[in-house]
Formats: structure tokens, C-alpha cells, sequence
């Protein structure tokens, strides 16, 4: 296998149908049908995808951070996972539990975040540990994402250096999207690059232009199989710029025009269908008619959420245990 | 024009700093953003040189506040949510809360915690901690529930010479209004009875005191007379003003947000026990929400917390007892 | 040949080690060094691959530890000394504690952590730390007092399926000898009379357990007769034992060597209150440390945590009420 | 100024009266005169001295860690305060509330350490950060001293990061004495050289050897000037082996003979005082005499903590807050 058509292709649908799920949680926000955050990675969603697919879906680990729904789509978690999340259903794999971004599903490799930014660094390095010490860590690779901000944690400096002392087969995005929240890069770090972070750890760092789907998929497809054949942990960091606000709360404001003119902030969806048509891998009319079937798709898992019964407090079990008599 | 909670600790700051050469704020998104929240609004406009922007590094955000207060400055530092104040764990309480009793230096850090649950905010985005800090030496804790202790509180611990953690709940943030900010401010330390009452005392803080209140006066349709007292702050514990009250109704209900093992509840019951045994007609119980994660779903999260319901259920075990 | 605290904690991690595949130890030093103190002696040589040396990052331990256990290990982590697991606080609250309530997914971690006051360890390497993770959901506190529960608790912690922190006292590590371990364990969540008496109880738990008899000891001279009951867990509280203890003796002292404020000393004396108001025939008292920094100095240190002469002072004070 | 023979001389003077006084404390601590643990710096004194000499004691901040008696006397900590505080002297800074090397004068620019590793870099920056509100950083450096292990904390990254944010005049040295306890490098981190940590804070990075003491003070001069004249914060690799224990309860056998025998293990108080006397600055007569005279500088101090009273339990206060009333 290798960066192939199919993945190619592979990889846009999932841009697609991610992009597609997020305007309708973005309206839903805004048509006050969803409570509380709704965090999107418009305009993440190359970088996020070319991760997802890169992956083996039966056999690695991904835990995703808040702008990765295009990862997770890609990495194949099915989309009513997102919009039983978001809506509040009983059936979502958090029942109401957590929400949003928050869900995940561990058994099946891919972990629930929490909100502590940093943290699934460590939380991935255990998972591969655990695998060696099983002796399952053959071919398997773990992946996780932050953001730019994320990299001024403790969390993220002591995960990734315990990650590159037992050098496990890891990769972490991330995606430096010139902002946390509204915090610019100069107020975040001091470095030129991020990639300059790499060497400090002694992991393999890769940087690359993030609205660029070929160049995504090229760094990270080669990220992940370096890791895979026993290359140590793999530092890729996106060049991109977030095409929405933190969160739909937020409008952004703060986000120079300037920088929303430059390359940076191009749109990787446009550009990747772009690239793949003049690829003659698909055509207008067939990425038309994924948008179509995207949307209905979406549609549906919305309309099924929304009848879906809420948590209820009185069905709910209210155990933070397990185990029997620990509540006492 | 009425003030929120929110506007009062815009204001608190915005007044701290023009008055006081040696306050700055520090925290993540509080300059030209002015705070996921707005509490800094407008404040480094004024003062760009003492309203920063700070990396997401809750532990150096609190280190760094410790070394700026024991060079002459008075920092506040903003915890963009409290539920991250765990990050800045152990620079709070074994840095700072260590720092004067180990070395005679004084560390007048307020270190601002958006506390407590919201609908949808979740396990991570929700969380009361005063009882982690107030179980520490050398820290106080300061939990407001009015616009007016908002205000005066956070001036207050400012001035003082020892490191505050700042408990201000985000429930309150902009549904609690005032025409006026109360030109008498009580000192820190002092509780007050946010309601008058005889058969029953509720002792409580942050925006229980709101739910307190509210069962309080369904019970008044019902004839009874409940005292509902607002610590103000947790440590110190104006256990004075907890007695009193309890010598005029013999019965008590200490009540709470957070997690139910240990923590203010507990510390009230067990004083009040210490200090008032003869003075209760009832057993003292305590009220605090589950000893789960926050759930992120309302129908959840507010089964999670006390209620009015909960609260006047649990008033009615005591009065009937 | 008699067996230490120690050595006991060393034995049932060999056996573990021996016995599950799915048993592996992490912390620093812990190798072929065997630890800060000796905990994991000659485990590594027999175990390589499964005995290993942290960097400096407790943060990371934790978050390592929980991946590992949703990945079907049982990973049991070593604290250099409990003081340190501030860094790792995030973890252990926020993320193991939460992740069975949020996922379904069991989080079979186990944390060791060295804990307590010796002379000389001054207020970084002597406190206790039970508040904190029992005050939190979904973190179970175990608190051993003797040999055998040094012993037995630790093989049954790691057997549970959710997150365990493991109170070790390190004054007991070598001081406390037993001539077999107890071949009959008693469950974990179930507390033990550590010594029968009549006229009043002493819950406490940890090295106190053993402060405790020595004062009832004393007071037996007098005529006294007091119990002592060794909780064994805190968080799960075995009220039962705790509530029909009370009722036999009609009184009560919570002892603890934690700070004062909430805590295991306030818990019980609550829940006594809720559950057993008629049995009490003086009002339940609670000892502690004091609410400062634990000082370096022995003659300070010993005077900050309660000693056999200040337990006997307040238990008079108890029983003359 | 430079690196005169004033400087030279200093430094070595400052590094025998450390090595005698820690020595003592080593034997005071076999007798049992000691409660607790006793940490010493041997053959980390030269560098860490060149620390202490090369800032200024009456402008400059300097937070020592475990292994920086050198330091403390090169900047002038007077010696009876490291002797009232081991030996619990009422009368020391600490009053017998904290020990050991956990002492300071923080008022005097002398933070006490808290024993959590790392904690030390935010705290610096943060007093660094006072000085530039308040108009009063001009000429200012604030330095402190980690070990190869600390930078695996979160603290560090998190303080080291934050400090190059905000351009500040800081000295951060880097003790890599190829353990941390008995944990060696490869089991710590994965980079080749520590110094690869700084560019990924955007920090000017400087490695030395750290037992030769010119090539210390020339490193240390240098950085600690660079950052007075507003170069950032520099970060300063020593390469050495601790020629101790951890502590004194420790006899370091996990130590190779190989490593002991190789250039890393050299005693860097027999090279400075070689160094020296070859560069003309010294003959072995004085040193003689000064060896001499710290031997009797560290008896009387000895001699007069061990006479003061103890603390007092009753005379404590037993108040951990500043202001009244905050007890309750
Ligand atoms: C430890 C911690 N501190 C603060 C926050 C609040 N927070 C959530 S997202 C965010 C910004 C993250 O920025 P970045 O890592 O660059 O990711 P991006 O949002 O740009 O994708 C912040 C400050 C958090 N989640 N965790
Ligand atoms: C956060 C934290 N974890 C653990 C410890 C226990 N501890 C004290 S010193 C030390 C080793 C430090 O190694 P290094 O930083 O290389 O300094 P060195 O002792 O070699 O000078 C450890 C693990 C601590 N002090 N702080
Ligand atoms: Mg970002
Ligand atoms: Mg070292």
C-alpha cells in the first residue's frame, strides 16, 4: 500500500462528509438546538484526515483533540456518534455523560479526550506500552493531535519525552493554526518553528503547508509508517490557519485579514477537491454528488438523534465505580 | 443600569488596577480578548503593560505570580476554567501556600477561579474545588454569591498580604444582576445571613445560596421560616455566624455544590457538632451534589446539584426530624 | 523471620509480578536502584520488562498508567513520595476518575503513594494526601495501618477494575513487624477494630491507628476502656463498623494526621452525625495536624501531628463531657 | 568587568569553602547530627559557582537547586545559614521550618526552594517580570540551576517557555550529571544533547564542560551577559558526573567504574586549582591557606549552630497566613 488513489480519494470524502456534519452542528449551535460548546476544524480538515486514513482503522490508536471530526470520520467513527453527542441522546456512546467533542469509544482504540489539553500524549504512550508489554505492538501505530497552544503544557513535554524514551511507535499532528482561542503564536512560544521542538525530544520532525492535501498526505502517510517500522515517535506539524472561531460562540474577530488573505488561510477542502480533479482521480460532478450525499447522510443521523430519548435521571446509575460497594 | 456578577469583577479589576501601580493580570485570552468569560473587558486597552496574555501553562501562570508577588507586585492570575486550576495544583498549594509560613515572605497572589456548573459544560468545565485549597495550609478561599461580594471580595483579597483563590461561580456570571453595588462592603472572613429564618438554619456559599433562598421561600408558603447564611468565604470559616444561627433554629443543613466526600459541608457539620452540640434539635445534615463526574447533559447536570426540590426535601427530613 | 511494612509491599508486588501478566510497575528509580525505599527491591531483575524507570514526569506516569490499564494492563505506579502526585493530580482526578463514568471503560490503575510524616522530612516529603483523590469521584483511597494490610490491600487493589491511591505510611515502612502476614484477609472497604473498648471511639486510620492504641494504652491505666477503629480505606468509609462502634461507647474522636480543614476526620464525624445522632452522649471531637506547612525540625514536626499525649488530652476531654 | 583574575580567584575560593562545608556536613551527617537528608554538590562546583560569581549578589536573582552550595556562597549566601539550617539552628533563615538545601532569603533575591522539581524556572521569570512593571529590570539577571532530570517536568518546559515569551533577562543551567538519582540519561530523555532542548524554547543554548572551571566561567560569564544585555534567556548545558551520592544516605554504586573514570568524572576542584596555578593567578601554598582557613570558617560555624537553641514548639506561632484572622 502506499499514497494511493483510493486514499486519496479515501481522504477527501471524509474532508467532505466531516465538513458537511460541522456546518449543521455549527447551524444547530446557532438555532440553539445544541447546549454547550460546539468546537469545529473547518479548514483542519486535510491535515486531520490525512491522520485518519494514514491509520489502520482495526488496529491503531487514535485519540483526536477538539478539531479533529474529519480525523475521526476518517478513522471511521461513524458520524451518529457525533450527532447523538452533540444532541444529547441517550444512545450516544457517552449517554450524556460527556458531550461534543468529549466522546470516544476506548475499546474500539479510539480514546474520549478530556478538556485538560496535553494530556492524551501520556494516555497513547500507555496504550502502545501496554501492547509491547502483550507483545501486540507489532505494526501497530498510536496517534494523537494538539494544537499549538497545547504545546506550552507540562502534559505535552513530559508525554512526548516519555513516549521518545521508550521510543514507541507514535505520531503527533500538530496542527498550528497561528491561534489558541485568540492567543497569537508570539504570546504562546518563542521558537521560530515548532518543528524546532523535535530535536528536543530526539523524535523525527516533519513540517508541512496543512491546506495542502497532497502535502498532507505525503508527511503524514510517511509519518505513520516511519513510526510503524520502528522510526520512534514522529512530531508532523501543520502550517494552517482555524477557518472558524474557537468555538461557534466566537466570530473569530480577532483573526487579522491579512492572515485570512494569506496562503495560510486557504481553504484545504477547495484546494484538496481542486488537486484531486486535476489528478483525474474524480471529476466536480462526483465530489457534487459525495457533497449531496453527504448532506443526506448528515441529515439523517441528525433527524435519528433528535427522536432519540434523552438521559434520564432516574434510569441514570449515578456510579463512578465499577466495582460493587466502593460508593459507601 | 443594573451590574452583573461578571461586570462587578470587570470592575473590581479595572478599579484595582488604576488604583494600585502593582497590580497586573495574567492568564490565557484576557487582553484585546478581554477572557473566554469578559472579565477583563477593555482592561488591557488601559493598561497594556500589566494585562498579559499567557501561554497555556497553568503551572508557570502560578510560579510566575509567585515570584512577581515576592518582588513587590500583586498578580491576578485568571484560570481561563477552574477545572484547570489542577495543572496549577502544585505551584498553589505547596508554592504558594508554603511560601510565608517557610520564609516570612508574603505571596499576595488571587489566583481568579470560574467555577461551578452551567448546563452542557460537563465533567471538565464544571467543577467547585474550594475544598481543595481550603484543605491546604496558607491559602484562603474566597466564594461569592452576590454582584456586591463579587466586588468587594476581590478588592479585598487583593489587599491582602496571602495568597487567595478566588472562587467565583459562572452560574451567576450574568444571570445575577444588581441595581448597585453595596457601598458598606463586610470584611472578608464574616458570613452573612442572606436570609432570616427560625426553624432551620442552611448554611452555604456561591450560587447555592441563590437555590437555598429559593427553596426557603416555598417553605415560607408551607409556614416555615428557614435561615439560609452565606460563608462568603470557606476558609476563613466564620463559624461565630454559623453558631448563632443555629442557636436560634436547632437545626442545620449544611449545603453544597461540590463532590460530597469531605469538604465545606463536612467541615461545617463537624464544627457546628465541636462547637454547638447542646444548641441542635436534629441531627445536622449535609446536602452536596453526586459523587460522580459532572454530567455534561442538563436532565443530568441538574440532577447532579442540589435543586430547590432536593433542597426543600431535604429541609423537610430536618424539620420533621 | 519477622516481615516489615515494607518488605510487605515488596512481597505482594513480587507475587503480583508472579501471579498476572497484566501487573507491571512504573516509577522513578524503581529499577534495579529498587526505589527510594526499596519498595521494588530485585523486582526488575526478575521482571525486566516489566519493572521500569520513569523520567521525572509525573504528569506523564499517570496518563501513561491509564492508557496502559484501557489496554488491558494493571499497572501499579510509584509516587517517589506522595507529595509529588500534585503534578499528577490532573491525571488521577480528571482523567482516571472520570473515564469509567464517561466511557464505561474500567481504569485498573494503582497509585503508591508514600505518605506521612518521619522527622527531618520536612514539608515536601511528609504529607498526607487521602483528601484530595477521596474527595473526587471514582478514585478509591486505601490507607493501610499494619503488615498484613500493607500486604493484602495492595493485592486486592490491584485486582479492582477501577483507579486505586495507595496510602503507604513511610513512618511504618520499617518500624512496624509483624511474624507472619494475617493468612486470612479481610476485605478492602471493611474497617477493624484495632483494639475493643467501651467508653469511647477512636476512628482513625494509617500510622494513627497505632498513636491511637498507644493513648488508649496509657488511658487503660486510668481505667479507661477505648476503642480504636482502623477505617483501613477511607474512601469507601465503612460507616457500619464506625456507627455500631459508637453505639457500644457513646462517644466519639475522628484522628487523623492530615491538615484540619475537611478531610477524613470531618467525613466521619458527619456521617456519624447523619447516621447515629442518638447514640452520641458528648459531642463527636476531631483531631488533627495543624494548619500550617509540616515543619522540618523533629521538635516542631512532632509537635504538628497529634501524639499519644495529645490524643490522651482529648479523649479525656471527650470522656469527662 | 570580564572574566578577570578577581573572577578566577573567586570562583575557586568560593568552590573550596563549599567542598569544605559539604564535606562536614557529609561527616556530621554519618554521626547522626543530622536530621533528614544532606544533598551535596561535589564536582558540580565549578560550575555552579561560575554561577554564583558571575551574577551580580547586590541586583541579580539566583534560585540554587539541590546541588548548589557553590553557587550559594559564590553569591554570597553567608555560610552559617546553610549550617543553622542542617543543623536545625532556631536562629537560621528557615527557623527549623523547612531544611537542608530547601533555605533562602527570598527578599534578598535568595528564593527557598520547594522541593518539587522545576518549579524554580516560572518563579524566576515571575520575579523578573515584577522588576520590568515596576521599571526596575535594567541590568538585572535572574538565574537558576536544574538538573539532566528536571527538565522532564512539566515546571520546566512550562517556566522555560514562559520566561522565552517574555524576552527575559534569564539564566537557566542545565547540570547534566548523567543521573537523576540512579536513573540514567537514556532512561530520562532521547535527545542526543540536552542543548537540543533550546531551540525549541527559541533560548540561545551554550554546552560546557562542566569540570573544567575556565571553560565554565567563560560559558556562564557569557550567558549571564548576554541575557543582562537583553540576548533572552540563555540555557547552559554542564556536562559533569556527580561525584556523590544522591544524597548522603546513598553511596551511588549504580555508578559505572567506567563513567567514574572517564573525563566526566574528573574533580572539578583539582582542575581549578590546577588551572589556576598554571594560569600564574595562585600557587598550591595559598590554596593551602584557603582550604585552611574554610576549614576553620566551617568549624566555627559548626561550633555556634550547634549552640543556638533549637525551635520550640511552644514558642512557634503555628500561623501559616501573614494576616490575622485568616486562621479561623
Ligand atoms: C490545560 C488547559 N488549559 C486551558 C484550556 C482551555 N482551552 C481549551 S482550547 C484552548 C486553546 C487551544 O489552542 P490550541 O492548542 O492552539 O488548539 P486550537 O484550538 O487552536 O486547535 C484553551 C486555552 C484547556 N482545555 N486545557
Ligand atoms: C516533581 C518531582 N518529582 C520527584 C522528585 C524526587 N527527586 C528529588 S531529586 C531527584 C533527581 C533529580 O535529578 P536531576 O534533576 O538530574 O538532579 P541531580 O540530582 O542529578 O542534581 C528526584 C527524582 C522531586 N523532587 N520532584
Ligand atoms: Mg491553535
Ligand atoms: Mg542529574
Amino acid at each position: 500500500m502506499g499514497i494511493d488513489s483510493d486514499l486519496k480519494l479515501r481522504t477527501l470524502r471524509a474532508m467532505i462528509l466531516s465538513r458537511t456534519l460541522e456546518s449543521k452542528f455549527s447551524s444547530l449551535y446557532k438555532a440553539g438546538k445544541i447546549v454547550g460548546g460546539v468546537y469545529l476544524g473547518t479548514g483542519q480538515e486535510a491535515f486531520s484526515a490525512s491522520l485518519g486514513c494514514s491509520l489502520d482503522q482495526d488496529l491503531d490508536i487514535f485519540a483526536p483533540l477538539i478539531r479533529d471530526q474529519a480525523g475521526r470520520t476518517a478513522f471511521g467513527e461513524p458520524i451518529i456518534e457525533a450527532t447523538r453527542t452533540y444532541l444529547g441522546s441517550a444512545l450516544g456512546p457517552m449517554k450524556g455523560r460527556d458531550g461534543n467533542i468529549h466522546r470516544g469509544r476506548p475499546d474500539q482504540r479510539r480514546p474520549a479526550m478530556i478538556s485538560h489539553l496535553g494530556t492524551s500524549v501520556s494516555l497513547v504512550a500507555g496504550m502502545l506500552m501496554a501492547r509491547r508489554m502483550k507483545g501486540e505492538l507489532d505494526g501497530v501505530v498510536g496517534a494523537t493531535c494538539v494544537g499549538d497552544g497545547a504545546t506550552s503544557t507540562g502534559a505535552f513535554h513530559e508525554g512526548l519525552n516519555l513516549a521518545a524514551v521508550e521510543k514507541l511507535p507514535m505520531v503527533i499532528l500538530v496542527a498550528d493554526n497561528q491561534f489558541a482561542y485568540s492567543t497569537p503564536r508570539e504570546r504562546q512560544f518563542a521558537c521560530e518553528k515548532l518543528i524546532d521542538r523535535a530535536a528536543g525530544y530526539g523524535v523525527t520532525g516533519t513540517e508541512l503547508d496543512a491546506t495542502d492535501l497532497t502535502a498532507c498526505l505525503a508527511g503524514v502517510w510517511k509519518a505513520v509508517n516511519t513510526a510503524r517500522s520502528g522510526g520512534g515517535p514522529q512530531m508532523v506539524v501543520g502550517k494552517l490557519l482555524r477557518l472558524c472561531g474557537h468555538g461557534e460562540h466566537d466570530d473569530g474577530s480577532y483573526v487579522a485579514a491579512q492572515l485570512r488573505e494569506s496562503t495560510l488561510g486557504r481553504d484545504c477542502l477547495e484546494i484538496g477537491i481542486h488537486q484531486l480533479v486535476e489528478q483525474d482521480l474524480t471529476t466536480m460532478e462526483e465530489v457534487k454528488g459525495w457533497q449531496q450525499e453527504a448532506t443526506d447522510l448528515v441529515q439523517e443521523a441528525v433527524a435519528t438523534s433528535q427522536k432519540e430519548p434523552k438521559p434520564d435521571p432516574y434510569q441514570e446509575d449515578w456510579r463512578a465505580f465499577s466495582e460493587e460497594g466502593m460508593e459507601a | 443600569m443594573s451590574v452583573t456578577y461578571i461586570d462587578a469583577i470587570q470592575r473590581a479589576q479595572l478599579e484595582l488596577l488604576r488604583e494600585r501601580d502593582d497590580v497586573f493580570l495574567y492568564g490565557q485570552d484576557i487582553g484585546s480578548f478581554g477572557g473566554a468569560f469578559k472579565a477583563t473587558k477593555g482592561l488591557q486597552e488601559e493598561f497594556p503593560e500589566r494585562v498579559l496574555d499567557s501561554p497555556i501553562s497553568e503551572d508557570a501562570m502560578v510560579g510566575m505570580a509567585i515570584g512577581a508577588s515576592i518582588s513587590g507586585m500583586r498578580p491576578i492570575v485568571e484560570m481561563q476554567f477552574a477545572d484547570f486550576s489542577s495543572i496549577a495544583f502544585n505551584q498553589i498549594v505547596n508554592h504558594a501556600g508554603t511560601h510565608y509560613y517557610r520564609t516570612g515572605v508574603q505571596v499576595p497572589i488571587t489566583v481568579r477561579l470560574p467555577c461551578g456548573g452551567t448546563p452542557g459544560s460537563g465533567p471538565f468545565h464544571s467543577q467547585m474545588v474550594e475544598t481543595l485549597y481550603a484543605h491546604y495550609p496558607g491559602i484562603i478561599v474566597v466564594t461569592p454569591a452576590t454582584v456586591s461580594d463579587a466586588y468587594h471580595l476581590l478588592k479585598q483579597s487583593v489587599e491582602l498580604g496571602d495568597p487567595v483563590v478566588f472562587c467565583e461561580h459562572k452560574f451567576l456570571y450574568r444571570w445575577l444582576k444588581t441595581e448597585e453595588i453595596d457601598p458598606e462592603p463586610l470584611p472578608l472572613g464574616v458570613a452573612r445571613i442572606a436570609r432570616p429564618g427560625k426553624h432551620a438554619t442552611v448554611v452555604t456559599y456561591s450560587a447555592m445560596v441563590h437555590e437555598a433562598v429559593r427553596a426557603a421561600d416555598r417553605l415560607a408558603e408551607e409556614g416555615w421560616e428557614i435561615e439560609v447564611v452565606d460563608l462568603r468565604s470557606v476558609k476563613p470559616l466564620d463559624m461565630d455566624t454559623v453558631i448563632a444561627s443555629v442557636a436560634r433554629t436547632g437545626r442545620l443543613l449544611a449545603l453544597g455544590e461540590a463532590f460530597p466526600w469531605g469538604g465545606v459541608t463536612a467541615e461545617v457539620v463537624s464544627r457546628t457538632v465541636a462547637e454547638g452540640f447542646h444548641l441542635l434539635d436534629a441531627p445536622p445534615m449535609r446536602l452536596n451534589a453526586k459523587d460522580t463526574p459532572i454530567p455534561y447533559h442538563p436532565n443530568l447536570w441538574a440532577a447532579h446539584r442540589p435543586t430547590p426540590e432536593s433542597i426543600m426535601e431535604k429541609l423537610r427530613e430536618l424539620l420533621n426530624f
